[in-house]
């Protein structure tokens, strides 16, 4: 079997692939002949296929304690001293992720087989789906970073095509391109990482270096080379460290660029649940994790990262507390719990993070597919104020959401809870570890089990609401009454006890030595990432923290419960007691309105110099200066909707602008051509015979 | 510096041909431009006899004033009217501001560089008394190919001016 | 060596011309109801196939780099390499003169139009070649008499006569100046061959400043030929005026002739960096001045293609881009430049003129160049899905992302520009950040063909012969791009050849 | 210096090339931005020519220009072949008319 990994692995990666060809070029074709489900059975198929041989690999990498297997597909480019091989790369942490993205991933092509049911564009969703785990097991298993690289790619397209797949609403392809520019920035940083690198190492090596610089073994061999390289008087390390983060920042939706992912939601919600919860959001704390030696070279990358992660969770979670869409809540809670994984990323705490991609991968997507089976259940409504009282309704979504819940909020002996403990445990106690760090992700479990409550309450207990804000909803609230709340078919409920199941047992792998156990993950997961932490000691303290984020967890618990379901009255009059500090959470502290402001006034000095001091920017220096608390509702006036939604696109119509002037040179008369051609001479000939 | 027979000839000849050109950018009428073009043209055949290069004066004589500008002035009279061609020839005063410009310049980085040149001097070569005879030998040697290739050019030219203009005048 | 002995150097191009005289001659013998439909471009294309293979097998027995009839031209590896390009653009464009409507239909027997076609190539060939400048003079107007013809051929409409005008207007300025600029190059060096200027150069102090007076001239010349900023302007109204298929030509034979000419005149004349002689005219470094032709070309070229509604003018000012971005391995000023050029315009071929075929079959269809005729064209049953992907990987290849040829390129091309030092990186973020650019209005076609809420105009019509043709010519071509940009070692040992001509 | 050195034959070559631009830039009608750019042309051969007597003392310069000659007067018979396309559909050869194609 391992020779069979070692000659053939690369199957596993092109059955997706071609999933995606049979239902990207002969979709249609199928839907004449058998119907719009012979797509998603084929894509579920492929996937299914794939995650057979995930097993069989794991299995392989497993008996082979920690020895990498790679299969040499075949030699991609040769340049000079730039040989990129297609070669994949099978060790516990790739086998690890490899299990993931095509189990969960085989759970939600089934689930999407009843969820996009008799949509029109069924063939090119699950084409599209296919596609995307191609890319992600590309990500996932590359042997190189370039090939890394176009798996990144991969997915962030697949993701964009999705995002925008019900391109038909103009919001949709909005949120398409704010993602997509969004991570080109992202991206950026990634390639400029890895363009520094390959460029230090091809010159410390010197002639003499391996065709294959930018394989992973030969990265971590000669890694230490960077050791006291400096680049414009910073360490080489550090500045590379940086780039890549910025990358894993775009990636994983993380401080300053995290702003694309809750829009992503306009995507088919178990798109939301695969892309933006179980795996794609997770490819940068992967790529750290897969790059650790470089890391960890670095203090102050290391520092950067840990205090964004543990702001990002912070930030996130309270931005979470307030959102009335059921998937928005969950996107916020995404974009919390990838900041846990960073901090624990940050604190050199590896293994750690990696487990909490695990088990946030299980209860996540169960936790979205929930979502989106209630969103069909109630009839593609998805504001939790108009829902309530399902619980009746929909038993099995509501079991397993529950369950979820609970996960996430890191009740013992849910698999949330191990995880996280771990990563406090490292932020308190890991060798970049810091109070602070740990006090950041410990307020963070407590609001998140705060509103992850209160989602759950809303939903699922007291009254059902739905008429409560009819008025907002006139066109559609006459066929609402018709409308009956069932529970979803056996293929929705069926992934979801699944992995409800995971999400309360995947835990157990990881449980740690304090409790008993031996950490098995840490361990699986070692010949990649070292031996971190304190694994095996006992600290007394260790208790202590992990009894303060369950009453913690149990407190934020509590309050919603009060809140939302005892006392519904509270949050009404706390809001109008805080009313500044309600809005300002409330519209998620303008940060999306920031950018815009940033991207507009970037458009001013571009395209009007002149017009740079025109009312518009005066205000805004007005507004800034006078703090924001008391102008904000002018702010929040002047950029109107269509102005803030615009934001990213108007970084576009800058640059069209900018072209019609270019394009203005073509006057269409021939001798201005040539008198341009003639003074455009004269100017290059006096301008060197005068610097000579 | 003495001025000979020699010199004062050639003052003439570089005038005929400078100041007609000059008349060629003023003038307003383009029957005057072309004529004036006509001159240039001549003047610099008889440069061509001060730097002994008789064939080139000849051919110079033969294509450009009897083959060039002949078909200049018919392409003049073949569309217009006698009457307005006295207005014809506008010239673009924002254009020609710019261009003067730039010509000037040009012309100042040129007198600029020329201070500064050194021509390749080859003065012991010896230059053959008559260029005929040596163009001859030269077209039939080393650039026979030229020849062939300008050949199969002019027929190319031919062909196509051909279709146009056919195709315009029917 | 002697007009005799160069013949066996000589024998793509000594069979062309013959072929053109033949064809002339022959047409006089057959009469016009005589002549099938496409017989002359059936010929040409016969005629320019055969001058391709006989190309080969030279390129293939006959490497090292020689000089010929006496040093008027040069028989060397980037001389024939780029020669298969052009040629082979060329036959796609007596084959996309057949396909296109506005060239087929009223011109199925011109005779004419295939002589000035095949004399076109044989001037490309000759410029290409050239090691003297009378002999690049010469060919570069047999290349530009030939094209003014055929830009203004068809009396399609007002455009194709005022682009021809423009063209011939601009283009006898343009080469006017490089003559004069030659001119001054052989007062300052005293003769015309290019080893001869070069060996004088070289053992010679040069002025400087007439010398440079004299590279600007010849320079403004040479832009012209390969549409650099700011001899550019002429491009975007010729390739929209001219016809089609001509327009998908023009944009990548004369223009790859272009480079292959400016990168033999600037580093076999005036000095390439590595070499261990470095020419005393190397006070004039032109390095700098190139790169910053390139950084200006492209971005210019990038900023005025976005608000094109005109896929001809689209494609034009992406040409100009394109341009821009080959500029900058030119300007790296060493031999990995060179042959980054020749991998890039061969991709360029590929892609470029898959583009311009998709819009040759809408023109035909739709009798419309604007890009509303796209909108929707992905769900337009099988053809259009066909002719849409086609158009989008043709399109994404162009803006250079990542699993198709054009990125590829790109990536040659930038490596040229990095391994040339910290002096130049800068180029290589404006590269860059241009390719970001040129995404929007690519990527814009790409929506309108599938994303767009409305499909307009009628369904495609059914199949005819020239459709199949049509697409069987665009599989080949989208296959390629595919194809080299997953595997594209045979394309760079071919291009690794260019880089001989320097011994 | 001689009167009938080489550099007098080269500032009359370059007012013959500037008054060429001039002409090409300035003149409204086509035939009159033709008439510039055979002033051009002639500026190129007449260089040639005087390079090729007074300083690098070989004939391949006369050569050139002789070339040139001939490269013009086939130039010219394209340029009329397109101004009388031209005044067929505008009746007019202003220049300034051919702005169809722009932007």
């Amino acid at each position: 079997m391992t020779y069979f990994i070692k000659s053939y692995g690369f199957i596993i990666v092109l059955l997706p692939l071609l999933g995606a060809v049979v239902n990207g070029f002969f979709g249609k074709r199928l839907r004449e002949r058998f119907g719009g489900t012979a797509s998603g059975y084929i894509a579920s198929a492929m996937v299914f296929l794939s995650f057979l041989l995930s097993t069989a690999a794991f299995i392989v990498v497993a008996g082979s304690h920690g020895a990498a297997i790679v299969n040499h597909a075949y030699t991609w480019m040769s340049l000079g001293t730039l040989q990129v091989e297609i070669a994949f790369l099978f060790d516990p942490l790739s086998a690890m992720m490899l299990l993931i993205i095509t189990g969960i991933g085989f759970l939600i092509h089934v689930y999407s087989t009843a969820y996009m049911h008799g949509d029109q564009g069924i063939s090119r969703y699950f084409a599209y789906l296919n596609l995307f785990v191609f890319s992600m097991l590309i990500l996932v298993l590359a042997e190189n970073a370039l090939l890394m690289f176009v798996g990144w790619e991969g997915v962030g397209l697949c993701s964009y095509l999705l995002i925008g797949f019900w391109f038909q609403e103009k919001q949709n392809t909005t949120a398409a391109n704010k993602a997509f520019i969004v991570n080109r920035v992202g991206d950026f940083g990634f390639i400029a990482g890895l363009f520094l690198l390959y460029w230090f190492l091809a010159k410390a090596a010197g002639p003499s270096a391996g065709t294959s610089i930018l394989s992973f073994s030969y990265l971590a061999e000669h890694a230490h080379l960077l050791k006291d390289a400096t680049i414009f008087g910073a360490s080489l390390a550090t500045v590379i460290c940086l780039a890549l983060f910025l990358g894993a920042t775009g990636k994983s939706a993380q401080i300053p660029l995290y702003v694309w992912l809750p829009d992503a939601m306009a995507g088919p919600t178990p798109v939301s649940a695969l892309i933006h919860a179980a795996t794609m959001v997770t490819a940068g704390v992967y790529m750290v994790g897969r790059l650790n030696f470089l890391f960890s070279m670095s203090h102050t990358a290391m520092a950067v990262i840990a205090v964004t992660g543990a702001g990002t969770a912070l930030l996130a979670a309270t931005m979470g507390c307030l959102q009335n869409d059921i998937k928005k809540v969950l996107a916020y809670s995404t974009v919390s719990q990838l900041g846990y994984m960073f901090l624990a990323m940050g604190v050199g705490a590896w293994s750690a993070g990696l487990f909490h991609v695990m088990t946030h991968a299980f209860f996540k997507a169960c936790l979205f597919l929930g979502a989106g089976s209630v969103i069909l259940g109630m009839h593609h409504e998805q504001d939790i104020r108009k829902m309530g009282g399902l619980r009746k309704h929909m038993p099995r979504t509501f079991a397993t959401f529950a369950l979820a819940t609970a996960a996430i909020m890191g009740m013992p002996p849910l698999s949330g809870f191990f995880s996280k403990d771990e990563i406090l445990w490292q932020a308190w106690s890991g060798e970049h570890g810091h109070p602070g760090l740990w006090f950041a992700g410990f307020l963070t479990a407590g609001i998140t089990a705060f509103y992850m409550a209160r989602l759950l309450f809303l939903t699922f207990f007291g009254e059902t609401r739905r008429d409560a804000h009819h008025n907002h909803h006139d066109d559609h609230g006459e066929h609402a009454h018709d409308r009956v709340i069932s529970e979803s078919p056996a293929a929705i409920t069926v992934p979801l006890i699944i992995l409800a199941g995971f999400s309360a047992a995947a835990g157990l792998v990881g449980v740690p030595a304090a409790l008993g156990g031996s950490n098995r993950i840490a361990e699986f997961l070692a010949p990649v990432l070292g031996h971190h932490g304190t694994a095996g000691t006992h600290d007394p303290i260790e208790y202590v923290l992990m009894a303060a984020s369950v009453c913690a967890a149990l407190a934020g618990g509590g309050l919603a419960y009060l809140f939302y379901l005892a006392r519904p009255d509270i949050p009404v009059m706390l809001a109008e007691r805080l009313g500044p500090v309600h809005r300002l959470v409330y519209n998620k502290y303008y940060i999306d309105e920031i950018y815009g402001a940033l991207f507009v006034t970037g458009t001013k000095i571009l395209s009007r110099v002149l017009a740079l001091f025109d009312r518009h920017v005066i205000d805004l220096l007005v507004n800034v200066s006078g703090l924001a608390l008391r102008t904000q509702a002018r702010i929040a006036g002047w950029f109107d909707q269509a102005y803030v939604d615009g934001a990213v696109n108007l970084v576009a119509d800058s640059t069209l602008s900018f072209g019609e002037q270019v394009r203005k040179l073509q006057t269409g008369r021939v001798q201005v051509y040539v008198l341009v051609l003639v003074c455009m001479v004269a100017l290059g000939i006096v301008i060197r015979l005068m610097t000579v | 510096m003495e001025i000979g027979m020699r010199d004062i000839v050639f003052l003439c000849v570089a005038l005929l041909t400078t100041i007609p050109c000059l008349i060629v950018v003023f003038s307003r009428n383009v029957l005057y431009s072309a004529f004036a073009l006509f001159f240039t043209f001549l003047g610099t055949s008889g440069l061509y006899f001060f730097l002994d290069a008789e064939f080139l004066a000849i051919t110079q004589v033969v294509v450009y004033i009897g083959g060039v500008s002949v078909l200049l002035l018919f392409a003049i009279l073949l569309t217009k009217n006698v009457d307005e061609i006295r207005k014809t020839n506008m010239i673009s005063g924002p254009r020609m501001a710019l261009a003067g410009a730039a010509a000037l310049a040009l012309l100042g980085s040129f007198l600029y560089a020329l201070k500064g040149a050194r021509w390749a001097m080859n003065g012991n070569a010896a230059y053959p008394a008559t260029t005929i005879k040596g163009l001859g030998d030269l077209l039939l040697s080393k650039y026979l190919l030229p020849f062939e290739i300008v050949s199969i050019l002019l027929l190319a030219v031919l062909v196509g001016s051909l279709v146009i203009s056919r195709r315009s005048v029917q | 060596m002697n007009n005799l002995e160069s013949l066996t150097y000589f024998a793509s191009e000594g069979f062309l011309s013959v072929y053109i005289i033949l064809l002339l001659a022959a047409s006089l013998l057959i009469r016009k109801e005589q002549g099938t439909p496409g017989l002359y471009y059936s010929l040409g294309i016969f005629g320019l196939a055969v001058t391709l293979a006989l190309e080969i097998v030279a390129c293939a027995t006959r490497p090292g780099s020689t000089e010929i009839f006496h040093g008027l031209l040069r028989s060397d590896s980037l001389g024939r390499l780029f020669k298969i390009l052009c040629l082979v653009s060329g036959i796609l464009f007596l084959l996309f003169s057949l396909l296109a409507r506005e060239t087929s239909k009223r011109f199925r027997d011109s005779m004419e139009y295939t002589v000035l076609a095949l004399s076109l190539c044989l001037g490309m060939m000759l410029f290409i070649a050239s090691n003297n400048i009378l002999m690049l003079y010469l060919g570069m107007e047999l290349l530009s008499f030939t094209s003014y013809l055929l830009t203004g051929f068809v009396d399609r409409d007002e455009r194709t006569t005022e682009a021809a005008v423009k063209y011939l207007l601009y283009g006898a300025v343009a080469s006017g100046v490089m003559i004069y600029g030659f001119s001054l190059l052989y007062g300052l060096t005293g003769s015309l061959d290019f080893s001869a200027i070069r060996a004088y150069l070289v053992a010679n102090q040069v002025s400087g400043s007439m010398l440079f007076i004299s590279i600007a001239f010849i320079l403004t010349g040479l832009g012209f030929k390969i549409a650099a900023f700011p001899f550019h302007l002429w491009s975007p109204d010729v390739y929209e005026g001219a016809p089609t298929a001509f327009s998908a030509f023009l944009s990548v034979g004369p223009k790859a002739a272009g480079f292959a000419i400016l990168m033999r005149v600037l580093y076999q004349v005036f000095g390439v960096g590595a070499q261990a002689e470095a020419p005393p005219a190397a006070q004039f470094d032109w390095t700098f001045t190139i790169a910053v032709l390139s950084a200006l070309t492209m971005t210019v070229g990038n900023l005025a293609a976005l608000p094109q509604r005109n896929i001809k003018r689209l494609l034009a000012y992406s040409s100009i881009a394109h341009a821009g971005y080959a500029l900058m391995a030119v300007a790296s000023r060493s031999a990995f430049g060179i042959s980054a050029v020749f991998f890039y315009f061969a991709v360029y071929l590929l892609m470029n003129l898959a583009a311009f075929l998709v819009a040759i079959v809408i023109a035909n269809e739709y009798y419309t160049e604007r890009l509303d005729g796209y909108e929707g064209l992905g769900w337009k049953g099988p053809q259009g899905a066909f002719l849409a992907s086609a158009m989008a990987i043709a399109l994404f290849s162009l803006a250079g992302i990542p699993p198709f040829a054009g990125f590829i390129g790109k990536v040659y091309l930038l490596m040229a520009v990095i391994k040339k030092g910290p002096g130049l990186y800068w180029l290589a973020v404006v590269a860059v950040l241009n390719t970001v650019i040129s995404l929007f209005y690519y990527a814009r076609v790409v929506k309108m063909m599938f994303l767009s809420k409305r499909v307009k105009g009628a369904p495609l019509s059914a199949m005819t012969t020239e459709r199949y043709v049509s697409y069987a010519v665009l599989g080949v071509l989208t296959f390629l791009t595919l194809l080299f940009g997953l595997y594209w070692t045979p394309l760079d040992s071919l291009s690794k050849l260019t880089m001989n001509f320097l011994n | 210096m001689e009167l009938t050195g080489i550099t007098s034959y080269i500032i009359i070559s370059l007012i013959l090339f500037l008054a060429g631009l001039l002409t090409v830039v300035s003149k409204k009608s086509i035939i009159g931005i033709f008439l510039g750019i055979e002033l051009i042309l002639n500026s190129a051969a007449l260089n040639f020519a005087a390079f090729s007597r007074l300083t690098a003392r070989n004939l391949e310069g006369q050569m050139v220009s002789m070339f040139v000659i001939v490269l013009a007067a086939a130039e010219a018979a394209i340029a009329l072949a397109l101004l009388l396309a031209i005044y067929k559909r505008y009746r007019d050869i202003n220049a300034d008319n051919l702005t169809t194609l722009k932007w």
